[in-house]
């Protein structure tokens, strides 16, 4: 009962922090809101037994990328927005693009009444010992592949916010 | 099938659906780079919590695993992306993506 | 595996030997990395192994296949761009960037799983994202690298959705078990079904299929030329074989329900491509438009799969590959000696100012337009037949339309060529690039002759 | 000995090779010589191959080579020697001979004499394979070949483009008529499988597999090749026009012999057109129209060689009139009189014509008689044998059609009759304006006027010999008995042609041609009354009121007709299909489709705006689009 | 082997020539078309002699999709073969007098075309058919473009060439579709007869349009000509030559090769639309040649005209119209060879084709007269010229079809010498207009051997019509 409750609250206060990011004039607002979001996303995972997500969620979203969005906005001195202004053509694509989208999306995934067999479900997916293993073990290639993939995002960002210099 | 009491898995997926088109609308709707990736981000998430959700449905724990790559991914794009933004704000002074149309026809 | 391996350590050797200090031996090195890749996968062929991956890759004939012909291809994109990077202040960086994508190819040419298949895709675009916007000071190449990221990632989101959706009906990520579950299950959820369609619409939007093709001509036309011939054969390449993969495997049921879409996508990109190209004066675009334009021809290929295997997209891959490679390089010689101009007219007077060039030119456009007995006309040959077999005959019709528009703008460029021009200076380029234009002038007929070979192999 | 026809027609080939390529060093005369020796080797090489025709030989095919195969389709070049084709050969290369020999004479003076005994010689050549060949197709090569000939001929004096205008209204003209004679061929060979004369009529009997409509659909298409070649009524135009050439070509060909080609045609398949009654009235009316027409018209002429040409057209009727009610044997009788009474006028005219310096109006001439007297005599003989009067050729044969006529068609002999006493006034209205009376010329054209020389004279001799004694070969029986051969031509073209039954008596034929004559001889002294003795001035162009006057003068308007109804309209058809059709129709859909594809391009290149924020729409909108396919 | 030697040949020359240079490309290039001559003059023998094991080669190309390489000369390549081995170093030679720039890329492309063009006369196999139909556009395309004159020149090549692929593209797809039919999946001919007969009337029928589309466009037949006047208006005329006189003619080939074998009940049900578009043409066309002031307009309207009753009488199905077909194809393309020449010669002295700036040249040149006036006889089908035996075999054709048909068709007969005529007098005839060079040898030579040609050929048809004809009697033997 009391997770049925926190399922709306947190529901509610996900799609409430949202809209307010999309609609915030000050872009630090947004990015506050958006930690709001990711909270509330947060203890979603919580409720669905997914605690070492959660963490991780809180740590690497709330924590180490909206810190990074925050710092952009603070570099590039965006802390009031000057002339976001749309044109009405434009807002009223976003709200008729999106809001279609969402009746699609709703009307084609209300036929998924045929489910495959399922699984007896166990509390214990979400624990650390159980994904550690699946990680380090199943996962191995692709969390190898990982550092790949952040290696060519580190070489990448270096080169890019290398500055020219001219001596060389 | 009930994830929670009362709280099927289809709850979740309507969630994630409105978060998404909430980030499309974002993408669509703010012209200022930084809210669009902010906008893009929240899509992420309503994919994320989707897969959490399938993953409890299932109980395996891969649809996690799979949330944990994405955020690795994430990550690393956003660090791409800011880069690219801040070249693009050293040379053009500005990050409204309106003035980006030296390219078309 | 051993794929694999080469070209994510080859990146980090790249990297290792610049801070040695050792870059002269860099290049070298690639190009025999390259070729051992080559080898390695001469020695591999047929044996359908995957020790160590946990059912996350399997290089079959299918992997090796399209890894032979994309490392094949960057071998070649190494030797044509080599004088671009001689002088690039971030020689290394760029060249371990591409060697990342590369790596990111080889993966998504051998997924077995869709984790891979993420990252597959991740890994072949963010070091593109930055080689895109690798020109710093150049508005243009910003705009681009900007473009292609944020659309990029918005088709990442996408094709998330998808898998979330995809794993939502079946509880797996594995594609032999999705395959399995599917054949057991004797019918397609229909959930299953949307996921598969916004996986296929993330892969629309980097196989640069229309509506979701407009980043392609900007982004073709903003990177350095040099970038712009990775992006439009490696890239596309691998992409596609990661779109095969998965809808000739095991979403095939998918395939089914979902051809006219497809075809319905072809035949849009098809028309949008073709009519647009027509209307171009700036050469850069005009071969983006082509690039896409092919896309519509291997959706054709796609749309067929569960009739065929490989083969026809590989040799598309390879052809296109290959007249695409030579064509964006020598617009990228030609642009160099007109200050970086992209207009038609510079192409004016070539056959004079530099005939290995302008013949090369001729007959990689003239590949890509399908006029036997180049490649191209091969390639186009067999989704024709594949698709005209499947029963789409609009498609096929659209395709033909779309042929002789390609010839009509692809001749433009050639006239322009053959236009003679006062005091043309003459272009000079290292004798390794005329011998790699021609070399792959004689591929581009040689494989017309040798297609046998493809068949042999598979 | 019949292998030896194949030298006929190789003399003049080389004739006109030899002058034509290695002609040019040699004299005149030489060339003359050469030319005329030609053809009277094949007139002696004839005269052979007659003989043997006459000692019963049977008909003979002789192969020269392989010519066309095709499926079933096969023809070979060959010849064939029959009676009918015998009897042609002997005039051809008779008068032939008599024309090369004359022409030497006519033709002196002119810069292009060579070239002008080449194209007689290559004129005989084809003639006589028209003549000897064993097929239809090989007829129709000596028919096209002819036609070039006469082509060239018609326009020798190429710089004045009105001959050439001539030249090239013959030539297409007769294609209209070679077209039908096409068709018929190919409608023939679809029906009976072959077009061998061998096969269709004389050994075999193909043709018989052909009935009914068709035999009448083929026999008027190649009644219609007849047409053009033979000058008939629609196709006669092209003929008076035709004069604008040298006269002896006027003489060879437009009168003596090309002309008669399509006489020769329906006599040779008379098999198929006795089958079909409709082809047979057909050919009966377009000869005596096309005589009447050219009878009348020849009434009010002034050019000398037009009133022969318009009596060549009329003549020709009286020859088809004759086909058409079966009586090829008489037809063919009239051909040769004809041939001989006709070049001798022609070629009179000519030796009038050189002796006056080039003048061919009869206004302007008027009492020749003293001057040139071997003209005058031959040209009179020439004019009593076309008028009819006994005992000259032309009057057996053309006695012989009326009589014909009298029998089976009464309405067909009353025409006849009166193109006739036409015949008889025309040309002694012309004989009188041009002998008789005062020289109406100027003083210089008087003081030049001379007799022309033996080379032309004498074969104006021999021609007149064969005017008069010509009708030997169809002697009514009334005339015939006494003297042991009476219609002998008949007899000899009995394998040939398809016979005509007479049962005319012999008194009445003697009336009919008591008549005849005396209506001719009426017509003469008419002529006489009105030319010679009241010294009737003929009328000058622009003093003609008479309404009919003017018609015939203007020869019924055939040429304008046609070009009012063929010709303008082609020409205003073709204009406005190459200013529509082919520059803004055809082009515009070609050039348009180019265009549609670049509009479209135009348009859809908009949507590539460069704004990020499109491009997100259109790939929303196209995920959006290709989900709700699936709801 | 000795059928390889045929299309290899020129091709490996032609390499040969763009690497020796401008300096003697032109003599090499006429040696190379003497080679052809003496190859196809050898094939002719070999086939005559029965000794068939030099003129046909199998190897297998990519057998699952069932592409082999697979040459065969028999009776009906051998009249193309014949005209392209005769034409070739005529045409070259017929270059002489003037001088190209660049002139061993010049000669390059024609022997690079010539030896395609070749290949599609002895392809065994369509889509190595196909393929050399193809390729021969590009050599010619770029001729036309880089030696054409006229300021229009870029649009009218890419007219030219865009014109056409399309329409083979369609035939590709017809091929293809035929193609799918085999088993085991064969393009070689046989096989393809057999799968095409196989299909239902309607299939047979679109089939037999696509193929038919292709080669309207390049016989060319009304209304799909529109690009062969301007095409013909800017080439050089060695191109234009080399187009009407062999190019074009592979399209008629392909009727008899590919169409009429594979699609026989189509064309019988369905394909009368095309007989009656090819008659349609030749009246059409008629009457644009009769309104053409340039001379060398008139002879590109003949020539669709001419063309327009060989593609009929191609259709009829007829033996007669079948090999009247390919004799008329062999005198057509000598004869165009001729009337173009004519054009060369007239261009280079008058500078203008414009007949009614003509006239006279007759008195000025007699001999080029008469050389002119017999070409002219041949194209208005005069007996004892080439043009005759074919157009009166085609017409024969047609007239089993039908007779009304044949009538139409016959017209050309009456408007041919219309406008041909009308032609040779503003040119030739009338008093003389100004000076007129004489010929020079080579023109002569290459006058008298066109000449020759038409007469000889006129004369003696038997030894292009009795090995078409045993052909024929094969092919057909297959087809029922």
């Amino acid at each position: 009962m009391l997770t049925e409750y926190a399922f709306w609250f947190l529901s509610f206060v996900a799609v409430f922090s949202a809209i307010a990011v999309l609609v915030s004039r000050n872009p630090v607002h947004s990015v506050l809101y958006l930690v709001v979001t990711f909270f509330a996303i947060a203890g979603h995972y919580f409720l669905l037994n997914a605690q070492f997500l959660a963490a991780v969620h809180i740590i690497v979203y709330a924590g180490a990328i909206m810190v990074l969005f925050l710092y952009s906005i603070m570099m590039l001195n965006l802390n009031q927005l000057d002339g976001e202004r749309k044109s009405t053509w434009i807002k009223s694509a976003a709200v008729i693009a999106s809001g279609s989208l969402m009746l699609v999306l709703v009307a084609v995934l209300r036929r998924t009444d045929e489910m495959i067999a399922i699984a007896p479900p166990t509390e214990e997916i979400g624990l650390v010992e159980v994904l550690g293993k699946a990680l380090y073990r199943d996962f191995l290639l692709p969390f190898e592949l990982a550092s790949i993939l952040f290696l060519s995002a580190m070489v990448g960002a270096v080169y890019l916010s290398k500055k020219e210099v001219a001596t060389h | 099938m009930e994830l929670l009491p009362n709280i099927t898995v289809d709850h979740y997926l309507y969630l994630s659906v409105i978060l998404f088109s909430l980030g499309v609308f974002g993408v669509i709707y703010r012209r200022n780079a930084i809210l669009m990736f902010m906008s893009l981000e929240l899509m992420l998430n309503a994919v994320n919590l989707a897969l959490v959700a399938f993953s409890k449905q299932w109980g395996d724990t891969d649809g996690q695993i799979f949330v944990f790559f994405i955020m690795v991914v994430a990550a690393a794009e956003v660090a791409v992306g800011l880069a690219i933004l801040m070249m693009l704000y050293r040379n053009m002074h500005t990050t409204d993506t309106d003035v980006l149309n030296k390219m078309k026809g | 595996m051993k794929e694999l391996l080469i070209t994510s350590l080859l990146g980090l050797a790249v990297l290792g030997l610049d801070i040695l200090k050792l870059r002269k031996l860099i290049f070298p090195v690639i190009l025999l990395a390259l070729l051992g890749l080559l080898a390695c996968v001469g020695m591999d062929w047929g044996h359908n192994e995957n020790p160590f991956t946990n059912n996350m890759l399997l290089f079959d004939n299918f992997a090796l296949g399209f890894t032979a012909v994309l490392t094949l291809l960057t071998f070649f994109w190494f030797l044509l761009t080599r004088d671009y990077f001689a002088t690039h202040k971030g020689q290394v960086d760029m060249y371990s960037l591409a060697l990342f994508s590369l790596c990111g190819a080889v993966v998504l040419t051998a997924y077995t799983n869709l984790v891979m298949l993420f990252l597959g895709i991740e890994i072949l675009s963010i070091p593109l994202y930055v080689l895109a916007a690798s020109k710093k000071g150049d508005e243009k190449s910003n705009e681009a690298g900007f473009k292609y990221f944020f659309l990029g990632s918005l088709a990442s989101a996408i094709l998330l959705f998808g898998i979330a959706l995809v794993y939502g009906s079946t509880g797996t990520f594995d594609t032999n078990v999705l395959q399995a579950a599917l054949e057991d299950l004797g019918q397609m959820p229909h959930q299953m079904l949307i996921g598969a369609i916004m996986i296929f619409i993330g892969f629309a939007f980097k196989v640069s299929a229309a509506p979701f093709h407009f980043w392609a001509p900007d982004v073709y036309q903003g990177t350095p030329t040099p970038i712009t011939a990775l992006m439009a054969t490696v890239v596309k390449g691998a992409a596609f074989a990661a779109l095969l993969r998965l809808f000739g495997g095991a979403l095939l049921p998918a395939l089914d329900t979902m051809s006219g879409v497809i075809a319905f996508v072809a035949v849009l990109t098809l028309i949008v491509a073709n009519t647009i190209a027509a209307v171009q004066t700036n050469s850069k675009r005009l071969l983006a438009y082509s690039s896409i334009s092919h896309a519509g021809f291997m959706l054709g290929a796609v749309l067929t799969a569960n009739s065929t295997n490989p083969k026809v997209m590989i040799y598309y891959v390879l052809a296109y590959g290959i007249a695409s490679l030579t064509s964006f390089s020598i617009l990228h010689h030609v642009s160099q000696s007109q200050n970086d101009a992209e207009e038609m007219d510079i192409f004016k007077g070539l056959v004079k100012r530099n005939p290995i060039m302008a013949g090369a030119m001729t007959l990689s456009l003239l590949s890509m337009a399908g006029i036997p007995p180049l490649s191209g006309f091969l390639a186009k040959y067999f989704v024709i037949t594949d698709v005209m077999a499947a029963g789409h005959t609009g498609l096929v019709i659209i395709m033909i339309l779309s042929s002789v528009i390609g010839v009509y703008y692809y001749l433009k460029v050639i006239v322009a060529m053959f236009t003679p021009l006062e005091n043309a200076g003459r272009i000079v380029v290292s004798s390794t690039q005329q011998f790699v234009l021609i070399l792959l002038s004689v591929l581009m007929i040689g494989l017309f002759f040798a297609a046998g070979l493809v068949e042999i192999l598979f | 000995m019949e292998r030896l026809v194949s030298l006929i027609p190789l003399f003049p080939l080389i004739g006109f090779l030899y002058i034509t390529f290695l002609g040019k060093g040699l004299s005149k005369n030489m060339i003359g010589g050469i030319a005329s020796g030609a053809i009277f080797l094949s007139f002696i090489t004839s005269i052979a191959v007659f003989s043997t025709q006459l000692h019963g030989e049977h008909t003979t095919i002789v192969k020269v080579i392989d010519w066309i195969t095709a499926g079933s389709f096969d023809v070979d070049i060959a010849f064939i020697v029959d009676p009918l084709s015998t009897i042609y050969l002997l005039f051809i290369t008779g008068v032939g001979f008599l024309i090369h020999v004359y022409s030497v004479g006519y033709m002196h003076e002119d810069e292009g004499f060579n070239r002008f005994m080449g194209y007689l010689n290559l004129f005989v050549f084809f003639m006589l394979i028209l003549v000897l060949g064993d097929s239809f197709l090989t007829m129709f090569v000596g028919w096209e070949g002819v036609g070039v000939c006469s082509f060239m001929l018609i326009g020798f004096w190429y710089k004045d483009m009105k001959n050439n205008d001539a030249a090239k209204k013959a030539f297409i003209i007769n294609r209209i008529g070679d077209l039908g004679f096409l068709l018929g061929m190919m409608l023939i060979f679809g029906w009976c499988g072959t077009l061998n004369y061998n096969e269709l009529f004389i050994e075999g009997s193909a043709i018989s597999s052909l009935s009914g409509e068709m035999a009448t659909a083929a026999a008027i298409l190649l009644f219609i090749g007849a047409m053009g070649k033979s000058a008939q009524l629609p196709l006669h135009t092209w003929l008076p026009d035709a004069m604008a050439g040298p006269t002896p070509v006027s003489a060879l060909i437009h009168a003596a012999t090309m002309v008669t080609a399509g006489i020769y045609m329906v006599a040779r398949s008379s098999d198929l057109f006795a089958v079909s009654e409709t082809a047979l009235q057909v050919v009966t009316y377009a000869g005596v129209l096309t005589a009447l027409m050219g009878a009348t018209i020849a009434l009010t002429q002034n050019d000398i060689k037009k009133v022969l040409a318009y009596s060549t057209v009329s003549q020709l009727g009286f020859m088809f009139a004759a086909l058409g009610m079966g009586a090829y044997s008489i037809a063919v009788f009239h051909v040769i009189t004809h041939a001989f009474f006709k070049a001798l006028l022609f070629l009179g005219s000519g030796s009038v014509i050189h002796a006056i310096g080039g003048e061919q109006d009869i206004r302007r001439m008027g009492g020749l008689k003293k001057y040139m007297p071997v003209t005058y005599w031959t040209f009179l003989i020439g004019t009593l044998a076309i008028a009819g009067i006994f005992p000259f050729a032309g009057f057996f044969s053309k006695d012989q059609i009326l009589a014909h006529a009298m029998e089976n068609n009464l309405p067909v002999f009353i025409l006849l009759m009166f193109a006739s006493a036409c015949t008889a006034f025309y040309m002694f209205r012309m004989f009188s304006l041009t002998f008789l009376g005062k020289f109406r010329g100027t003083h210089d054209q008087e003081h030049h006027l001379h007799e022309s020389p033996k080379v032309m004279t004498i074969p104006l001799i021999i021609l007149a010999i064969a005017s008069v004694v010509g009708g030997f070969m169809g002697f009514p029986h009334a005339i015939g008995e006494s003297i042991g051969i009476h219609h002998w031509l008949d007899h000899f073209l009995e394998g040939s042609v398809v016979m005509h039954a007479s049962h005319m008596s012999a008194a009445t034929e003697t009336i009919l041609a008591l008549v005849a004559m005396a209506m001719a001889i009426i017509m003469i002294l008419y002529a006489r009354n009105v030319y010679v003795t009241k010294n009737t001035r003929a009328l000058e162009d622009d003093e003609i009121e008479s309404g009919l006057h003017h018609t015939l003068v203007n020869k019924y308007w055939f040429d304008e007709i046609y070009d009012a109804l063929i010709r303008r309209p082609v020409d205003k058809l073709s204009i406005w299909l190459n200013k529509f059709i082919e520059n803004k129709l055809i082009s515009g859909i070609v050039d348009g489709s180019g265009d549609l594809t670049r509009n479209i391009g135009g348009v859809l290149r908009g949507m590539q705006s460069g704004q990020l924020v499109t491009y997100i729409l259109a790939m929303i909108a196209g995920l959006i689009a290709l989900l709700a396919l699936f709801i | 082997m000795l059928t390889i030697a045929l299309f290899a040949v020129p091709i490996l020359l032609a390499g040969v020539i763009f690497l020796m240079g401008a300096q003697n490309a032109k003599k090499l290039a006429l040696g190379a078309g003497i080679i052809q001559l003496i190859l196809s003059l050898i094939a002719y023998q070999q086939l005559q002699s029965g000794t068939s094991t030099l003129l046909s080669f199998q190897q297998i190309w990519i057998e699952p999709m069932g592409m082999s390489i697979a040459f065969n000369t028999d009776g009906i390549s051998m009249a193309l073969i014949l005209l392209a081995g005769v034409l070739s170093p005529l045409i070259i030679y017929a270059s002489f007098n003037k001088e190209f720039k660049n002139a061993h890329i010049f000669y390059g492309l024609i022997l690079l075309m010539i030896g395609a063009m070749m290949g599609a006369f002895v392809a065994a196999d369509a889509l190595l058919f196909y393929v050399f139909y193809e390729v021969a556009l590009i050599p010619i395309y770029f001729i036309i473009l880089m030696w054409g004159h006229g300021d229009d020149k870029v649009k009218v090549t890419m007219r030219f060439f865009l014109y056409t692929l399309f329409g083979s593209l369609f035939m590709l797809a017809s091929l293809i579709y035929v193609q799918q039919h085999t088993a085991p999946k064969s393009f070689a001919f046989d096989a393809m007869y057999a799968a095409g007969r196989s299909l239902s009337s309607t299939e047979q029928g679109w089939v037999f349009a696509g193929i038919f589309l292709a080669f309207a466009v390049k016989i060319p037949v009304f209304p799909f000509h529109s690009w062969q006047p301007s095409t013909y208006r800017t080439a050089p005329t060695i191109g234009t030559m080399l187009l009407a006189g062999i190019m074009l003619k592979m399209a008629s080939y392909g009727l008899i090769r590919l169409a009429l074998p594979m699609a026989p009940q189509g064309i019988a049900d369905h394909g009368n639309w095309a007989i009656v578009l090819s008659i349609v043409g030749i009246l059409y066309a008629s009457g644009m040649a009769i309104v053409q002031k340039n001379y060398k307009l008139l002879i590109a309207y003949s020539s669709i005209a001419h063309l327009g009753l060989l593609s009929a009488g191609i259709l009829s199905g007829t033996e007669e119209g079948i090999v009247g077909g390919l004799f008329e194809m062999l005198s057509h393309g000598i004869i165009a060879v001729g009337l173009f020449f004519v054009v060369d010669i007239i261009e280079s002295r008058l500078g203008t084709l414009d007949m009614s700036k003509m006239g006279g040249i007759r008195e000025a040149n007699p001999l080029f007269a008469f050389l002119f006036f017999v070409i002219v006889m041949g194209s208005v089908a005069l007996p004892f010229t080439s043009g005759f035996v074919g157009e009166f075999l085609l017409l024969q054709g047609l007239s089993k079809y039908g007779m009304i048909a044949a009538g139409f068709a016959g017209l050309t007969v009456i408007l041919g010498a219309v406008y041909m005529l009308r032609a040779f007098q503003m040119m030739m005839l009338g008093s003389q207009k100004g000076e007129f060079a004489p010929l020079t040898q080579h023109e002569k030579t290459v006058l008298v051997c066109v000449v020759l040609l038409v007469v000889i050929l006129g004369l003696y048809p038997a030894p292009v019509l009795n090995p078409a004809n045993l052909s024929l009697q094969t092919l057909f033997g297959t087809i029922r």
